[in-house]
């Protein structure tokens, strides 16, 4: 039984995947230069974000509707570490990645035990109190946020004062998060969560503890997340109150839906389009709220599929994803 | 193994491929032709015929699984997908919504009885719109299964499975509708109650309603009715009438697995 | 003066009154949610805006056509669940094979675009709208001043909400409801229309939801803002409850009024969180909700 | 010598989230206003005036911020509604070596610990505010306080400047309360407030929360029972929100009043035909700050921050908003405060005809010593 | 295959099995003794509690009342996760597989947990390769070879219950519960499932539920019937069959 003959779709796509990595790379080194660099390391933090939260919606089939805590209590955590404890970035991104994780144990034990909308609620429920702490703790400064969170030396050497040192850093950290997501969803683990995902008695039956594993991938989409907040917090040098708000976990899920749920590049792209649509608004004289709002309803009611999703399923779409053949 | 679970029946089948198909009955009430059903993407019926005539019981036989519950669906018309085509005093039912078909003259007792647990025995039983005079009352109703009348207040679900039975097939009565779908009536039930609901379906039939049940429960079935289908793997095999069943007896054991 | 835990009684006696009218809110609110998602199994999340637009209604009507109080009370309602109907028909409709998260998501973007467009047209402040002539004034209780409002919203909500527990319990119209909430194909079959039935649902809870915003608007300020403040706390109560039963989520609205008011006088700081932790606590001990059928 | 051969001056605020009302659009009318005023042009070059929404998200701001300074050719940056926007558009100003000038937001940090030598506070401050609530109040005869104060850094900060004026005057506070941010019922505190028998009832929240708290305390009958309620930040925007019938009576302090000499109505009657609204003081506030801004520009010969920073610090402020206005090193704009009261409905002789000014609270008290803000410049 | 112990060893038991339904009881007082190397049928009208109790048994179900043994431990108040991985695997009445992951694919999800491969989230997939042979044979032995790389959802009902049947015994575990597995099956698909049945029961105790009558008789060595929650008649097919009770309660009154 040779393992080419196994998946031979897989082999193909294997060739296309490197192809759409090396576009994807080309993109991300000449971006700086074609668009404005602090909207381009934006978009790659939410684009992060993004993704980590499709980790939990489109391959454990979670739907968290309290996200935004942990991406804005990991820019309260480093913020707070780089501008008050001094530490180095990287070590201040640790120290929110970190905060994320351990928020993310405590609010996934509790909300893993229901499913479904009942999980979206919970976790909206307990994200909300973790704003009214925000709101209300100290080291966050209320309204007015941590301002002026120094950027740093990057192990002491790197200065990310220099915008191209800062971009470096943050591409670098959305690669990594990226590799880190990919790696999870297409491991021995990623199969475990897809097929808890698929049917959850079954897995079960199978000896798998399914709220372990859910836990576990609660957790880690809470570290990414927490991951793309840290990085967010050095790239403006602040953290507020926004990033924690319930507004922020919707605006998460609209990324992921428009992109594409379940696909890599998706959220990648729906944390694209939002970022960009937001910052086109401000200036327009649509207002911002509505044209996200009525962006949602049209998603819903006409591509559920996401944009992503939808190329894929055109004929070229699956041309590229290899599957177009069979 | 075969990918196609739609094989026809096996050859070496007791029952023939000419014994198949239906003898036409004269003004027939319902007339099913080539009835298709999906659950899903699995295919469950593979092109029922079958005809009811006004103011007869027939049976539908057949071993379980096979698709006698999906054929009341889908002449009901609470499945998915079907296709083909199903005549009510020759009004087409395929492509009428739900809510219509009770008002067309057709009341389904289903296996799982549907009895709600949010509302009482009363409520259950006056549930149903009336679709037309000739029902039973509730007072009629109530004569004919005392025990219901003794609960009903109690919750729907509280009842034993025999009263629940019987409630649900109370409550159709009540609607006036002509065909009555019933799908293993006796199915649980202690003998007596199964005596009971035999005498209820001769007293329909005196009644001039026309009944098509699914029985597994022989001895009951062929207490009541005057024609039989006998089904396998989504199709009708076998129709005769009740005079012919001795000597259909043997090859019906084998067919019906019994 | 008798003292509870250093709180003068009659102080406590007040602020368990406050809690109850807060708690009428929060009931009548529920109320409507728990309608929808009973049968719908959809989470309105437009369920905060469409209070707003219902307190929005009857200040256009008093500002453009100059129907007071008493005619919103009857035509806001009305108006803002028709507009529920019809969001039913045209969209949510479309929804229900899916998996629910769809209805949650679609309501979202709904919120958002209705509070976006009264922010874009009236900006955030809010609008004046005073109590009715007739409900002016304050009664002394003893041991608190009482305004008559007040009194008139805790009866009114009360009488509301056991009017609608009396319609859908013992009503044929209510038992049409409850099976369609069990079994809806099976309803379908004895000839209900269900479909309909399901967007007069959506238009009822929406119509509650009204409702409470006509009765809020001379109390709190009409504004935009007015609904997503309130929808979050008002999901925890649902949940609380436990989703879909409509008792649960009217005791629990009263009940939880009782505790924030409680917790006001004793731990104000608290008074936000304490319906959260409360929720936390009662999924830890009873996931399905303190009257929720399923375990 | 202007850069780009034009000025340009970026309004960036809230116009369509939670601070909509409080400068909003209008303040993006108040500076074309100004412009218009100052004759279109400054050194021979055009003045053009462009905005964004910044939909309160400090990372949009500071985005629009970054790049109107880098490619957009913008000068200078006003009006920046609520503290975190504000900030963090200070600290990039600052980095930039970009004018900003604050109108919409109240922290003191703007000209404290966070101040920025391009960087100015113009219309008011949370200091001012409670200097002319608490201290003048005090004065009038409200010495006895009970505080209904959101929990959070902001009520803190205003109860806590507040206490300190009216106890340096001879008041007390003899109790406070502190309520949930976003908290729709008031009745449990005020309640609270009604029992403490405190002469003034103190709101030390912001928007909605105040507006909310008003309205039901008209409700309880607190003001007709005696107490008197002051808001310690609410503006003539908010007041119209809510209508005379529940805010009567209510005091409040801002920097700015139309309807206080003639040429402030004159001003208001050219801004309420544009926007059919009267200006509160930040949108006059915005007006000013441009003005001024372009006066700077005129009068060192260049856009070039540093000696148009160096200018406006300068010249003492002389418009329809302040009458010698002084800018302080912190970047301060110094200039007197109105304690006003809320008429009754039948006082109130036309439209947006709502306050009463029952003190001026002059500059110098009104505002933090440069000296003891904290802000480095100003040692 | 290593276990070879004698035929008579019990491997899972309950007594006093009991489960109340809200003020219904579902199953009564049900004593089972499953023994190594024998396959033992439970059969009865639906509703009788058959499903219930194997949700008792594999702990999908916690028992109001009673004491499950397996392999001598008592597993009453353990998760059901980890009474699978002590050798307690089942398949489910509605077939249970995971639609979108292929056949070979799902057998491998079984496979992972056992070769200590399920919690790696840093190896790449190809980490399971190694997998694919032990898959494959299971496969093949219920025949699905042909549709290794097709998703579940594509196969037949049919199929699907092969593949479910192939999934269970990636276990390799030591009891083994059906719940009507030849239901939705052709002839010949019965005949090849009983040979896998038979097969694997010689080191197993095998806990069946069928309606076919025909394979009971064939294949089982002990038969009981449950109606309405309670153990009506237990014993050889011949016995059971010929139990007058038996005949009205579920044989009905047609069957000789
Ligand atoms: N809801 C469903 N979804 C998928 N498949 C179904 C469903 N209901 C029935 N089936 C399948 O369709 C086929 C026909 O089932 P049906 O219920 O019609 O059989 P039946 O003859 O009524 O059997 P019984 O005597 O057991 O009631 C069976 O193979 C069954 O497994
Ligand atoms: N979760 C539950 N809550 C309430 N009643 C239940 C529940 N599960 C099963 N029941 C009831 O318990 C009884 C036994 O059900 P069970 O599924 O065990 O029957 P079965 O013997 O497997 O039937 P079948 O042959 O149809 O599969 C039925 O009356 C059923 O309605
Ligand atoms: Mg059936
Ligand atoms: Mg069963």
């Amino acid at each position: 039984m040779t393992d080419a003959a196994l998946a031979p779709a897989a082999g193909r796509s294997k060739g296309r995947g490197v192809a759409l990595i090396a576009v994807g790379l080309v993109l991300l080194a000449v971006a700086p230069f074609v668009v404005y660099p602090i909207f381009v390391m934006k978009l790659l933090c939410f684009a992060l974000f993004a993704a980590a939260f499709n980790l939990l919606l489109g391959y454990a089939g979670l739907l968290s509707f309290g996200h935004a805590a942990f991406f804005g209590g990991a820019a309260y955590f480093t913020a707070h570490a780089v501008k008050e404890w001094g530490l180095t970035p990287e070590l201040g991104v640790l120290v929110g990645v970190a905060g994320a994780s351990a928020l993310g144990l405590a609010v996934g034990f509790l909300a893993i035990r229901r499913q479904g909308i009942y999980f979206a609620m919970i976790t909206l429920a307990l994200a909300q109190m973790f704003f009214f702490f925000c709101l209300q703790a100290k080291f966050t400064h209320g309204e007015d946020g941590i301002q002026g969170v120094p950027r740093g030396h990057l192990f002491g050497v790197i200065d990310l004062n220099q915008p191209l040192a800062m971009y470096g850093f943050v591409a670098v950290v959305f690669l990594a998060g990226m590799v880190a997501i990919h790696r999870i969803t297409e491991s021995p683990f990623g199969m475990i969560l897809k097929s808890i995902r698929e049917n959850e008695r079954r897995a079960t039956s199978l000896g798998i503890s399914v709220g372990s594993y859910k836990l576990a991938a609660f957790v880690m989409s809470a570290a990414l997340a927490g991951l793309a907040g840290a990085t967010k917090a050095l790239v403006f040098q602040f953290a507020t109150l926004t990033d924690v708000g319930w507004q922020m976990s919707g605006e998460v899920i609209l990324m992921t839906l428009l992109g594409g749920i379940g696909t890599m590049i998706g959220p990648v792209v729906g944390a694209a389009i939002v970022t960009a649509l937001e910052n086109y608004l401000a200036t327009s004289d649509f207002p911002p709220t509505i044209v996200i709002g009525v962006a949602f309803m049209l998603c819903v009611l006409a591509f559920r599929r996401g944009v992503v999703g939808e190329l894929l399923a055109t004929r070229w779409g699956k041309r590229l994803a290899g599957r177009g053949e069979d | 193994m075969t990918e196609a679970p739609l094989a026809p029946p096996p050859s070496n089948s007791t029952l023939q491929p000419s014994s198949r198909g239906t003898k036409p009955v004269a003004q027939a009430l319902l007339k099913v032709r080539g009835l298709n059903a999906w659950y899903g993407e699995s295919h469950a019926l593979h092109g029922v015929d079958l005809d009811v005539a006004s103011g007869e019981t027939v049976t539908l036989l057949g071993r379980n699984g096979v698709g006698k519950t999906t054929t009341l669906r889908a002449i009901m018309g609470i499945l998915p997908k079907r296709t083909g085509s199903v005549r009510l005093n020759g009004r087409e039912m395929i492509g009428t919504p739900l809510h219509k078909v009770a008002a067309a003259g057709l009341g389904f007792v289903p296996e799982e009885r549907g009895i709600f647990a949010s509302l009482t025995v009363e409520e259950n039983l006056t549930l149903p719109p009336v679709v037309a005079a000739g029902g039973f009352t509730v007072e009629e109703l109530y004569a004919l299964f005392p025990n219901l009348k003794e609960r009903r207040r109690s919750a729907g679900t509280q009842l034993s499975g025999g009263e629940q039975q019987m409630l649900a097939i109370a409550r159709v009565l009540r609607t006036g509708v002509t065909l009555l779908l019933l799908d293993e009536p006796t199915e649980g039930l202690a003998p007596v109650i199964v005596d009971r609901i035999g005498e209820i379906i001769l007293e329909m039939k005196r009644r001039g309603m026309t009944v098509l049940l699914v029985e597994q429960n022989f001895r009951f079935a062929s207490r009541v009715a005057d024609r039989f289908y006998v089904m396998d793997h989504g199709q009708i095999v076998d129709g005769f009438a009740a005079a012919e069943l001795p000597d259909r007896m043997d090859r019906l054991k084998e067919a019906l697995g019994v | 003066m008798t003292m509870v835990f250093g709180v003068p009684l009659q102080a406590l006696l007040g602020q368990l009154l406050v809690g109850l009218i807060n708690g009428s809110f929060y009931a009548l609110l529920s109320l409507g949610l728990a309608i929808i998602f009973g049968l719908l199994r959809i989470i309105n999340f437009a369920h905060g805006a469409q209070y707003m637009l219902g307190a929005f209604v009857a200040y256009l009507l008093l500002a453009y056509a100059g129907i007071g109080y008493w005619g919103a009370l009857i035509l806001a309602p009305l108006i803002v669940g028709l507009a529920g109907a019809a969001i039913e028909r045209l969209a949510l409709s479309r929804l229900y094979d899916l998996d629910p998260l769809y209805g949650l998501l679609f309501t979202f973007g709904l919120a958002l675009a209705i509070e976006g467009s009264f922010r874009y047209v009236y900006g955030s402040a809010g609008q004046p709208y005073a109590v009715p002539q007739a409900l002016t004034g304050a009664r002394n209780l003893g041991f608190m001043v009482l305004p008559n409002y007040r009194g008139w919203v805790v009866v009114a909500s009360l009488a509301i909400c056991v009017a609608t527990w009396l319609a859908i319990e013992k009503t044929k119209f209510g038992a049409y409801l409850r099976a369609a909430t069990e079994n809806p194909t099976l309803v379908r079959a004895f000839g209900v229309n269900v479909p309909l039935l399901l967007t007069f649902t959506y238009g009822l809870g929406a119509a509650l939801a009204g409702l409470a915003g006509v009765m809020a608007a001379p109390i709190y300020q009409v504004s935009p803002l007015m609904g997503s403040n309130i929808i979050i706390v008002v999901f925890a109560v649902v949940v609380v409850g436990g989703m879909g039963s409509i008792l649960g989520a009217v005791v629990t609205g009263y009940m939880l009024g009782l505790c924030e008011g409680l917790t006001k006088v004793f731990y104000p700081e608290a008074s936000n969180i304490v319906i959260f932790v409360i929720m936390a606590i009662v999924l830890l001990i009873r996931p399905a909700g303190l009257f929720g059928r399923t375990a | 010598q202007v850069s780009d051969n034009k000025v340009k001056i970026g309004i960036l605020n809230d116009q369509s989230g939670v601070y909509a009302d409080f400068g909003g659009k209008w303040s993006y009318e108040a500076a074309k206003m100004a412009v218009e005023d100052f004759g279109g042009k400054v050194l021979d070059m055009p003045i053009e005036v462009v905005t964004a929404d910044h939909q309160n998200k400090p990372d949009i701001a500071s985005n629009i911020a970054r790049q109107w300074y880098d490619t957009g050719q913008v000068d200078a940056i006003m009006e920046l509604t609520t503290s975190s926007v504000a900030l963090a558009v200070q600290g990039l100003s600052k980095e930039k070596k970009k004018i900003n000038l604050v109108t919409g937001a109240a922290t003191t940090e703007l000209t404290g610990k966070q101040c920025s030598p391009y960087g100015f506070h113009w219309a008011y401050d949370t200091n001012a505010l409670a200097v002319g609530t608490g201290g003048a109040l005090v004065k009038a005869g409200g010495d006895s306080w009970f505080f209904l104060t959101a929990d959070y850094a902001f009520g803190y900060s205003l109860e806590a400047q507040t206490t300190k004026f009216l106890t340096s005057n001879g008041g007390k506070v003899v109790g406070s309360v502190r309520h949930p941010l976003s908290n729709a019922d008031f009745s449990s505190f005020l309640l609270q407030a009604q029992s403490s028998g405190a002469k003034v009832i103190g709101l030390a929240n912001a928007g909605l929360d105040t507006a909310n708290a008003i309205k039901q305390a008209s409700e309880f009958g607190i003001v007709a029972g005696g107490q008197r309620l002051a808001a310690l930040l609410f503006t003539l925007a908010e007041v119209h929100g809510l209508g005379l019938e529940a805010a009567q009576g209510l005091s409040l302090t801002e920097g700015f009043y139309w309807d206080r000499d003639d040429a402030s109505r004159a001003f208001g009657k050219r801004f309420f035909e544009r926007t059919k609204r009267m200006p509160n003081m930040i949108q006059a506030g915005t007006y000013s700050g441009v003005t001024h801004y372009l006066k700077a520009i005129a009068r060192a010969g260049t856009d070039d921050t540093e000696k148009v920073a160096e200018a406006m610090r300068a010249m003492p402020v002389d418009d329809v908003f302040a009458k010698g206005g002084i800018v302080a090193k912190n970047g301060r704009m110094i200039h007197d405060m109105y304690l006003m009261e809320v008429k009754k409905p039948e006082e109130s002789k036309q439209p947006w005809d709502y306050f009463k000014v029952l003190a001026t609270v002059p500059g110098d008290q009104a505002y933090i010593k440069p000296s003891e803000s904290g802000c480095p410049l100003a040692q | 295959m290593t276990m070879d112990a004698p035929g008579s060893e019990i491997v899972l038991s309950c007594r006093g099995l009991r489960k109340d339904f809200a003020g219904f009881t579902a199953v009564n007082d049900v004593d089972l003794d499953l023994r190594h190397g024998e396959i033992h049928a439970m059969i009865g009208p639906n509703g009788a509690g058959k499903t219930t109790v194997f949700n008792l048994l594999t702990k999908f179900l916690q028992p109001t009342k009673g004491r499950i043994t397996l392999l001598g431990q008592d597993i009453t108040k353990t998760s059901p996760s980890k009474v699978a991985r002590m050798g307690l695997a089942r398949s489910f009445q509605i077939s249970a597989t995971f639609p979108h992951l292929t056949v070979l694919e799902n057998v491998r999800v079984a496979l992972q947990r056992p070769n200590g491969l399920a919690h790696q989230f840093w190896r790449p997939m190809s980490a399971l390769d190694r997998l694919n042979a032990r898959a494959l044979e299971l496969i093949e032995l219920v025949g699905l070879k042909d549709a290794r790389n097709r998703p579940a959802a594509d196969l037949s009902y049919g199929r699907k219950r092969a593949l479910e049947i192939a999934t269970t015994l990636a276990l390799d575990p030591k009891a083994l519960l059906l719940d009507e597995p030849m239901a939705g099956m052709g002839h010949e698909d019965v005949a090849v499932v009983s040979a896998i049945v038979r097969d694997v029961a010689r080191t197993r105790a095998v806990l069946m539920v069928e309606h076919n009558l025909k394979v009971v008789a064939d294949l089982c060595d002990r038969v009981t019937v449950l109606q309405r929650g309670e153990i009506l008649v237990s014993g050889d097919y011949a016995t059971v069959s010929r139990d007058e009770r038996v005949r009205v309660a579920y044989l009905g009154a047609g069957h000789d």
